[in-house]
């Protein structure tokens, strides 16, 4: 097991991040439904938070662990303000996709 | 009198503005009179100082009166100064002299004419103007004077403004004089920058000492000569003479016979000593230029059927003499025919005036003839001018165009040759207008009619004040000789050569000096031949025109003055119109069309960009992830890795 | 064993400079006391609500003028533990903040009473947002920088949505919203690497480390990565091309009054935030920067102008040419980035300083006679509503005038004033290339105002429109902005010695 | 003398506690502060402000003409403020023989295009706008003639393009608008080079002898010492800006469109003053601050001169509309200006300075009888017009005297000022004067063929009935007049005044330059008195 | 050991990201980012993080989801997307190039730091010493920042209040 043998750098533990923040943002440049797009947001901010950890890691200091809890915290608010602003739209509009909102444009 | 010449200029200044302020009220025919009236004052003064200036001794006859700093800056130090000297003072004299008798003359002549005080401003500001051109003390203010007449004479041509060949007669005259101007501005330039002053005095000492280096000298007495080209209708420059006729006929008495054409021989007169300095191509060129203007003017005037086209190339053609004269150094010569040409050129076209007058403005000598009948006064007097000039002795044109003649032959026989062909067709052309217009057969009657005459139409003699004039100038054309006689063994010694004693301290430096040569020993002779000249050209005219022994020989292509004129004209509206088109044209579609397209540009750029906000939330992420890619690239590739 | 546990949990609580916090305080506390006593009373008679939020953002800005002389005095410092910087650059922000927040309090009251949905909810986002915007330009530490640029964010994006009436103002939300959130994301991204680089996310440690740490390059790809990132984040915030997209949808979306806010208080903050974070935290990668922050300011100069001019909506011309101004404080920062971080320094930081302040004042004014218009042609806001508003309201049309003009940098007006600084600054640095595209790209721009005061002052409205009616409090924020518009173009000297003390701060 | 424009200059040879110049500014200012606070509804009381306030800004105006002295070739009046410490900008105003007539040109033109021009508003209300826009650009423009501080001078030369814009898009005729923005987007374009060059001159010149920031303009054109490659870029900037306002081809289209779609008044203050900052500028911002770069490039603007001269006449010449034609005849006189101003010898520059007034006077009066021709027969198509000096000779009188002196015919004002140009130039440049003064054979060409179409032959229908010159427009039209034929005759009152400054100029010019005047051998002989 | 788990988890993490992109239906959608969730979650345990694991699992997978899904079926959003059509053409590419663009850069500049990263002592993670820690940090140095995220939420609540209060018209009806 060749796998056993080897330890999981830091790098390793950003690379995925950055994979991960990659994806994210793709996600949101692909996908109609502002939900979805909500949760590719959520995709990156996870990305973030694991860089955080892995070096708060590596360095030792709790600083970047802190990082990830305010994170949480503006996650948490933004998905909820973005849901509201969703909701108040959708409920005119039933079943609108960011394409659907286009009117102002030029 | 010397220290007021300046009230030469004044006395028609004055005339002007009053009859600017006045003149309305004053009306027909007073403000005639007080036109007349301060010409007829400067011509007193002006004989005042003449007599001022003979009881000087000949070296002293130069005064310089100062009335202000003109154009004064820094090294450039011009005055309103004027210059009285033998030469100056001689063309007042004559320019005022005969001034007056023409504004008598128009007095009559304009009589009826709704802007008769018009008119007068017009001619007092012409005399003031042409005063301040020959009393200048330098160059400017003689420019002042030579543009000033030069406006009046547009004034005067297009007087009649509501004919449209008036006023492009005017324009004309005045847009070729300023071709000249050119050349004058330029002399002017040249002189400050190699003497650092205009001024005659500071200009021809130069010269004469020798301070100025020959190449200067040429190119300032050349450019000069441009400009008296334009002002005396030299070749190529003669176009607008004889448009000029449009104008009434005492203007073309005195502005284009008498006085003003003449400022170019005045002005070359006044510069000798720089032509003098010149190189020896420079009076040979103005000699050939006037010859040949002379011949060419002569062989178009011999076709011409305006009585005063005929007139007006005859002017040309002894305007020619004059600079055949001051290119050959005759200047006493060219000053001399220059007061005599005034004298029986001015009787001419006012004889020509009170014929047309009488003709109720009938110009063509065609529908004329027999007048001598029912205007004896004019014709007579007419006849005396038309002796004078064709140089029959002992009239006044007999003796100065002898002397050019004389000269002439010193110079080149060539020249010579020319100026004998001339001579006879002058001779030719005068009897031929004379006979047209006095003799054979009166052609009026048939024409009656046209001239809307009412009933019976019938030529008339003009009144009293404009025969005075005619009769005045009749015995000056005659006896004006006597100014310059020769020194034949008949004169008197006391008599002979007046005119040159008079201006010999201002021409000494340039007079060409022929005692000692052939031609001079020979000059009987040459007056002989010349006479003979005249007389051939005589008989030749009465044999064809009053005896009828041979056709007339009045080829097209002479009534139409060699069609110069209309190919020139068709040049400037072919051509000249397209090019100035083209550079119209280049304005608003390539220098303005280039800024209005940058508007363009930028708009469209504009458009084209704003199609990149769809207004769709994906593309703009889109958008914003493109510049993150582009920023990373920079810092993480341009920077850090690579 | 326990005793080492006590030992070890003894924990000493940082010390609060609750005075030099006060700003903020009377922001939040504002906010928090309108929310709670609004929800217990009916709604407040007349313009209360308006005047309320005014009143506290004057208090709060008074408060950071009476501060100004304890820095100038004592200099800079930091505050709880470097959480904040306690510098004239801050003060001065929040200083411009709080004036902008005043002004727009007072053109809302009128908007909202109008639609007939007056609340305390807005108001105290206003505040909370201008508490927001006071934490990002103090901020000395990327984290509480990233939690006042969320405060802020957050409460625009609702801001943004809040008129209901309108599907436009709901579509502005959400679009400003997901861009918004996508924009954090790679700011906080760009904290982690620079947390990466440095093991710290406090500025004055971060610049610390450099100062200690050699740099080679490339050594510090995170870094420089990290930067790019932060860049990314608050370039759209800033709304710099290419990161301007939501700009002219939700400027002409969004509630005249919110535009107004955002302009003003959103630009300002996020550029006093680009500045902590350059200038301030990176001056050792200033080369680094430079070029990136140059081609911004370019490309925002010129698309920015370029786009302005052929647009026929007034809001929307203003959101571009928004983008071409924020070229122009781009040209500001490019400057100071020549010797950031040196002792001796240039113009630069001064002159954004300056023109984020006049800028917030010019463009409140504008909009605000945007709103009094778009009102009177029922919400129309494209330049035909303009057109012979001289004829009807020669008074709005002239501050209208005053306020193009100085956008488009007439001398006598502030806008003269601020455009000079930052070239003056360029051009110290001997960037004249930028000093002068931006000057000729001002030129395009001028286009666009003339335009607008063609159809004020020489059209007359082809259909029958009524007199716009100038409530008393929208007219007096009018005044204000045009007085001071004109009194600082005239004698701007004391205005600049203030801004030159921002030169020294918090490191 | 040198001295005399650097520490001389500052304190004034006849110091006045009354700060004049300053009034120069603030009093039109004021008068339009005032208009705009009167109620509209008294549209009568407009004029009467607007009329006073600019009567006695000329009153003073002309009596600076008397208080000025000849005697100091500095600047004199001055009045020096700190303005913007924070930048080292003053309130810096002073005036020199340069700018002396321009001043008493400005003060003496406003009253006249404010008192004897009728807007023809329809609507009396907009009569407030238009005296207000007018003595604001009165303001603005006595300003940037007064200035002697690098920032103040921009702030004016840039202030004036707002009243003129609106005086323009706002009074102006058919296709106003269009070329109002024209004339406002082209001249700001000159201006952002100028701008920036500013700001370059007041760096440099710190570390280049200054020694501090300062937009003095003494200060640094005395003190400072540019590297040649750089002085010459800096002026180069200021060269655009002003080569636009003058302007030189081919930077000059705006000007044909704007003069032509301005109202009266507007053309004539454009014409008579507004074009003058240019060519001032390049006196007094160009050769004065860079005095090599000026001389290094005279060549390229002497060629230019030349260009616009003859290019300008024969547009001219071709135009159909009969302002449009006096447009394009500025074009071609401002380039006899610019001739002058880079031929670096005394007359020239003497010549340019006195014909930018001369200019101002006769093309500002052409624009006013274009402008009542208009008035008249509601045309400038030279086509629709004919024969209009039979039906109203004293008006056509009164034109032709000032077509005279913009032809340059001696013995009235325009002849002085061109033959001092071309005399003066002929020393340094013979060659462009040789082409150039063909330049006044094709003047007398447009103006000529055009008066003969508008003036001579039998009126039409249309113009048989050409009212005659009304005594209010002959009082206009006599002061134009008076001082055509007055400076035509009697320059040195004018001379006199202008020289010194210029000599001290030219002297400055060959001190920080190796430059030398050329002198013409003086050659005095006899002149017996 | 540790690898497996490394690998495993990223395994999860980056097939519940995938999915979250791909997944037609909103909620499987957000089923794919429970398990991102979880993954991360993992690695926030081998990362000695346990409190953040736990908040993560908490927080996120537990609140911030369940909201997810809950808005779903409160807007009966849940009708499948078809991903098939793509109205801009240029879009998905543009996505990839943008996506690839942005990982590659970044693990270009992640690997090029890796033997530079700064290294510490790592943190004592025994018993409840990594909470004692981040509470220190937490009330000590970053107590403004916490104080912060109040004001925060108090934004949050407003904002939703806000928007979804029924304005004058709606009432109406």
């Amino acid at each position: 097991m060749i796998l056993a043998m080897a330890e999981p750098t830091t790098t390793y533990y950003m690379i995925l991040a950055a994979v991960l923040f990659g994806i994210g943002a793709t996600g949101l440049l692909v996908r109609r439904n502002p939900l979805i797009m909500f949760m590719c947001v959520e995709l990156m901010l996870n990305a973030v938070n694991l860089t955080f950890v892995a070096l708060s890691n590596r360095f030792g200091n709790i600083d970047g662990q802190t990082a990830v809890f305010f994170v949480m915290v503006v996650a948490a608010a933004e998905v909820v303000v973005g849901l509201g602003i969703v909701i108040s739209i959708l409920r005119r509009r039933p079943g609108a996709t960011a394409d659907d909102l286009a009117e102002l444009k030029g | 009198m010397l220290d007021v010449i300046w009230l030469i200029p004044a006395f028609p200044l004055a005339g002007f503005i009053l009859i600017l302020l006045f003149g309305r009220k004053l009306g027909e025919p007073k403000a005639g009179f007080l036109a007349a009236t301060m010409v007829l004052a400067s011509f007193v003064v002006s004989v005042g100082t003449y007599f001022d200036l003979l009881s000087m001794d000949a070296h002293d006859r130069h005064h310089v009166e100062t009335l202000f700093s003109w154009v004064p800056v820094s090294s450039l130090q011009i005055n309103m100064a004027f210059l009285a000297d033998p030469l100056s003072i001689a063309m007042c004299l004559f320019v005022t002299g005969v001034g007056f008798l023409i504004h008598l003359f128009a007095i009559g002549y304009m009589h009826g004419d709704p802007k008769f005080s018009k008119f007068f401003l017009y001619l007092n500001l012409f005399v003031l103007s042409m005063t301040l051109l020959v009393l200048g003390e330098n160059l400017l203010v003689t420019f002042l004077g030579w543009e000033g007449v030069g406006t009046c004479s547009y004034f005067l041509i297009s007087f009649w403004h509501t004919r449209d060949s008036a006023a492009t007669a005017g324009k004309k005259a005045f847009i070729t004089n300023r071709i000249g101007d050119w050349g004058f501005m330029l002399a002017m330039f040249l002189g400050f920058e190699a003497v650092g002053s205009v001024s005659y005095g500071t200009l021809n000492g130069a010269a004469e000492s020798g301070a100025l280096a020959q190449s200067t000298a040429t190119a300032i007495a050349l450019l000069l000569f441009v400009g008296a080209v334009g002002k005396s209708a030299q070749l190529p420059l003669y176009l607008w003479l004889p448009d000029a006729m449009e104008g009434p006929t005492p203007v073309s008495a005195l502005i284009h016979a008498a006085t003003m054409v003449t400022a170019g021989v005045f002005l070359m007169t006044r510069m000798n000593p720089m032509l003098a300095a010149a190189s020896d191509y420079a009076p040979t060129i103005i000699a050939w230029v006037g010859a040949i203007t002379a011949l060419f003017a002569a062989t178009i005037a011999v076709a011409q059927n305006d009585i005063k086209k005929v007139l007006a190339y005859s002017t040309v053609s002894q305007l020619g003499y004059m600079f055949l004269a001051v290119g050959s150094g005759a200047y006493v010569a060219a000053i001399f025919h220059m007061v005599t040409h005034a004298f029986f050129k001015a009787l001419m076209f006012l004889g020509s005036g009170s014929v047309i007058h009488g003709m109720h403005e009938e110009q063509d000598m065609r529908k004329m003839g027999k007048l001598i009948k029912l205007m004896p006064v004019t014709a007579s007097t007419f006849i005396v001018g038309w002796l004078a000039i064709a140089g029959v002795f002992p009239f006044s044109g007999f003796w100065s165009k002898d002397e050019i003649l004389l000269f002439a032959l010193v110079k080149s026989p060539a020249l010579y040759a020319i100026g004998l062909v001339t001579a006879v067709l002058t001779a030719f052309y005068m009897t031929r207008q004379v006979i047209m217009v006095f003799f054979g057969e009166a052609k009026w009657e048939s024409h009656a009619e046209e001239h809307g005459a009412h009933g019976e139409f019938k030529p008339h003699e003009s009144p009293p004040i404009m025969l005075f004039p005619l009769v005045v100038l009749a015995g000056l054309a005659f006896a004006g000789g006597i100014i310059q006689l020769p020194s034949f063994g008949i004169v008197p010694e006391a008599w002979r050569h007046k005119l040159e004693q008079w201006l010999e301290p201002v021409i000494e430096a340039g007079e060409a000096h022929i005692t000692d040569t052939g031609a001079y020993d020979n000059k009987a002779w040459l007056a002989v031949v010349a006479s003979a000249c005249a007389f051939a050209g005589i008989g030749a005219a009465i044999a064809i025109y009053a005896k009828h022994k041979a056709k007339p020989i009045e080829p097209k292509i002479l009534a139409d003055a060699w069609k110069y004129d209309s190919t020139v004209s068709a040049f400037m509206g072919g051509p000249g119109r397209k090019a100035f088109d083209a550079v119209a044209w280049f304005d608003k579609t390539i220098v303005d069309g280039a800024v209005n397209g940058t508007g363009k540009l930028v708009q469209g750029t504009g458009g084209q960009i704003r199609k990149l906000q769809t207004g769709n939330v994906r593309n703009y992420a889109g958008i914003v992830g493109v510049g993150v890619v582009l920023l990373l690239t920079w810092f993480v590739l341009g920077r850090g890795v690579l | 064993m326990s005793s080492a546990i006590l030992a070890q949990d003894v924990f000493t609580t940082p010390s609060v400079e609750w005075w030099s916090l006060s700003p903020i305080i009377a922001l939040v506390s504002g906010a928090l006391l309108l929310l709670v006593v609004g929800a217990l009373t009916p709604r407040w008679p007349g313009n209360c609500y308006a005047f309320y939020t005014a009143l506290t953002s004057a208090v709060a800005g008074g408060l950071a003028m009476m501060q100004w002389d304890d820095i100038s005095d004592e200099g800079a410092s930091t505050l709880v533990r470097g959480a904040l910087a306690f510098d004239t650059l801050a003060q001065f922000l929040t200083i411009t903040v709080c004036a902008a927040t005043l002004l727009v309090a007072l053109i809302t009251g009128d908007e909202l009473r109008r639609a007939g949905d007056d609340g305390p909810e807005i108001y105290a986002l206003f505040l909370t947002a201008a508490a927001g915007a006071v934490v990002m330009g103090a901020a000395n530490d990327l984290i509480v920088l990233f939690l006042g640029l969320e405060t802020l964010s957050l409460a625009l994006y609702v801001l943004a949505a809040s008129d209901r009436e309108r599907t436009a103002s709901q579509e502005s939300g959400i679009k400003y919203f997901v861009l918004g959130g996508f924009a954090s994301a790679f700011f906080l991204y760009g904290i982690a690497l620079i947390y990466g680089g440095t093991q710290s996310t406090n500025i004055s440690e971060i610049t610390q480390s450099f100062r200690t740490s050699v740099l080679i390059d490339g050594q510090d790809s995170l870094v420089l990565a990290g930067i790019a990132l932060l860049i990314v984040g608050l370039g759209f915030k800033v709304a710099a091309v290419p990161f301007h997209v939501w700009t002219p949808d939700v400027y002409q979306g969004a509630p005249t009054n919110v535009t107004a806010f955002m302009a003003s208080v959103g630009k300002a903050a996020a550029f006093a935030a680009m500045l902590r974070v350059l200038v301030v935290a990176m001056p050792f990668h200033r080369d680094d920067w430079r070029p990136a922050i140059w081609v911004l300011a370019l490309l925002s100069l010129v698309v920015g102008s370029v786009l302005a001019i052929v647009q026929s909506d007034v809001k929307r011309m203003l959101a571009y040419s928004s983008v071409s101004h924020a070229g122009f404080i781009l040209v500001g920062i490019e400057a100071a980035g020549h010797d950031a971080g040196e002792s001796v320094v240039g113009d630069g930081l001064p002159s954004v300083m300056t023109y984020l302040l006049l800028y917030s004042v010019l463009t409140v004014g504008s909009f605000a006679v945007v709103s009094l218009v778009a009102r009177n042609n029922g919400g129309d806001t494209s330049l035909a509503a303009f057109s012979g508003l001289a004829k009807r309201r020669p008074t709005l049309a002239l501050g209208l005038t005053v306020f193009l003009l100085a956008q488009a940098g007439v001398p006598l007006t502030s806008g003269f004033i601020a455009k000079w600084g930052v070239i003056q600054a360029a051009v110290e640095q001997e960037s004249y290339a930028i000093a002068i595209i931006a000057m000729v790209a001002a030129v395009v721009a001028a286009f666009l105002y003339l335009r607008i005061m063609v159809s004020v002052w020489l059209q007359t409205s082809d259909q029958p429109v009524g007199t716009e009616s100038i409530p008393f409090a929208t007219g007096l924020a009018i005044t204000a902005a045009a007085v001071f518009t004109l009194f600082v173009g005239v004698w701007p000297d004391w205005l600049l010695g203030a801004t030159e003390t921002v030169t020294n701060y918090a490191r | 003398m040198v001295r005399a424009w650097s520490g001389g200059a500052v304190v004034s040879a006849a110091p006045v506690d009354f700060p004049i110049l300053s009034m120069l500014v603030f009093l039109p200012a004021a008068g339009a502060l005032i208009i705009i606070m009167l109620s509209k509804r008294r549209p009568e009381l407009m004029k009467l402000v607007a009329g006073i306030t600019s009567v006695a800004t000329g009153a003073m105006s002309i009596w600076l003409l008397d208080a000025f002295d000849t005697q100091n070739d500095g600047y004199q009046f001055v009045s020096k403020h700190p303005w913007i410490e924070q930048w080292g900008i003053s309130w810096h105003l002073g005036v020199d023989g340069i700018s002396l007539f321009l001043i008493v040109l400005t003060g003496v033109l406003f009253p006249l295009a404010i008192l004897g021009i009728d807007p023809h508003n329809e609507d009396p209300a907009q009569d407030k706008p238009y005296f207000a826009w007018l003595l604001l650009l009165e303001a603005g423009v006595m300003g940037s003639f007064l200035s002697l501080d690098l920032f103040l001078f921009f702030v004016f030369f840039e202030i004036v393009l707002v009243p003129m814009y609106f005086l323009i898009g706002g009074w102006g005729y058919e296709g106003r608008v269009q070329a109002a923005t024209k004339f406002f987007l082209f001249t700001m374009i000159g201006s952002a080079f100028m701008l920036v060059s500013i700001m370059a001159t007041v760096f440099l010149a710190k570390n280049n002898g200054v020694g501090h920031i300062t937009f003095d303009l003494v200060e640094i054109a005395e003190n400072a010492s540019f590297a040649a490659s750089t002085g010459r870029w800096l002026f180069f900037g200021f060269a655009v800006a002003f080569a636009v306002k003058v302007p030189i081809f081919p930077l000059h289209t705006w000007l044909p469109d704007a003069h032509t779609q301005a109202p009266t008044a507007g053309s004539v203050v454009l014409a008579g003053v507004m074009l003058k900052l240019g060519t001032y500028g390049l006196l007094r911002f160009g050769v004065y601050l860079f005095p090599e770069a000026a001389h290094w490039s005279r060549a390229i603007w002497l060629t230019l001169a030349v260009v616009g001269i003859m290019y300008g006449a024969i547009a001219a010449t071709m135009q159909k509309d009969l302002k449009r034609l006096v447009a394009y005849s500025s074009v071609a006189h401002l380039g006899f200006i610019v001739l002058g101003t880079f031929a670096f010898t005394t007359q020239a520059i003497t010549g340019s300075v006195m014909q930018m007034i001369n200019h101002g006077i006769s093309t500002g009066a052409l624009f006013l009888l274009v402008g009542m021709i208009y008035e008249r027969r509601h045309t400038r198509q030279i086509a629709d017009l004919n024969g209009i000096q039979k039906a109203a000779p004293i008006f056509a009188a009164g034109f032709m005297v000032v077509m005279l002196s913009s032809i340059g015919v001696p013995g009235l004002n325009g002849f002085v000022g061109e033959y001092l140009i071309l005399t003066g130039t002929f020393l340094t440049a013979r060659w462009w004067v040789v082409v150039a003064s063909t330049g006044v054979i094709l003047a007398a060409l447009y103006l000529l063929w055009a008066y003969q179409r508008v003036f001579h032959g039998e009126p039409d229908e249309a113009n048989r009935n050409f009212p005659e010159l009304k005594l209010k427009e002959a009082a206009v039209l006599l002061p134009f007049i008076g001082i055509i034929v007055f400076t035509g005759v009697y320059p040195k009152p004018m001379l006199s005044r202008i020289e010194p400054s210029v000599k001290a100029l030219i002297a400055h010019v060959e001190e920080k330059t190796g430059f030398v005047e050329p002198q013409p051998k003086q050659t005095q002989v006899e002149n017996d008195e | 050991m540790q690898m497996i788990v490394f690998v495993l988890a990223s395994l999860m993490v980056l097939t519940g990201a995938v999915s979250v992109i791909v997944m037609k239906n909103p909620v499987h959608a957000a089923l794919g980012l429970v398990l991102t969730l979880f993954g991360v979650a993992v690695h926030f345990v081998s990362l000695d993080a346990h409190f953040l694991a736990a908040v993560q699992v908490i927080v996120y997978a537990g609140a911030i989801v369940v909201l997810f899904l809950f808005v779903i079926m409160l807007l009966g959003v849940d009708k499948s997307e078809d991903l098939s059509i793509e109205p801009f053409p240029i879009q998905r590419p543009l996505a990839i190039v943008v996506g690839g663009g942005i990982i590659g850069l970044l693990v270009a500049a992640i690997v090029r730091a890796r033997d530079t990263i700064a290294e510490g002592t790592p943190l004592e993670s025994d018993g409840d010493e990594n909470i004692r820690a981040l509470a220190r940090n937490l009330y000590g140095d970053h107590v403004f920042a916490f104080e912060l995220t109040s004001i925060l939420l108090i934004v949050a609540v407003a904002g939703t209040v806000l928007m979804t209060r029924k304005s004058k018209k709606e009432v109406g009806k």
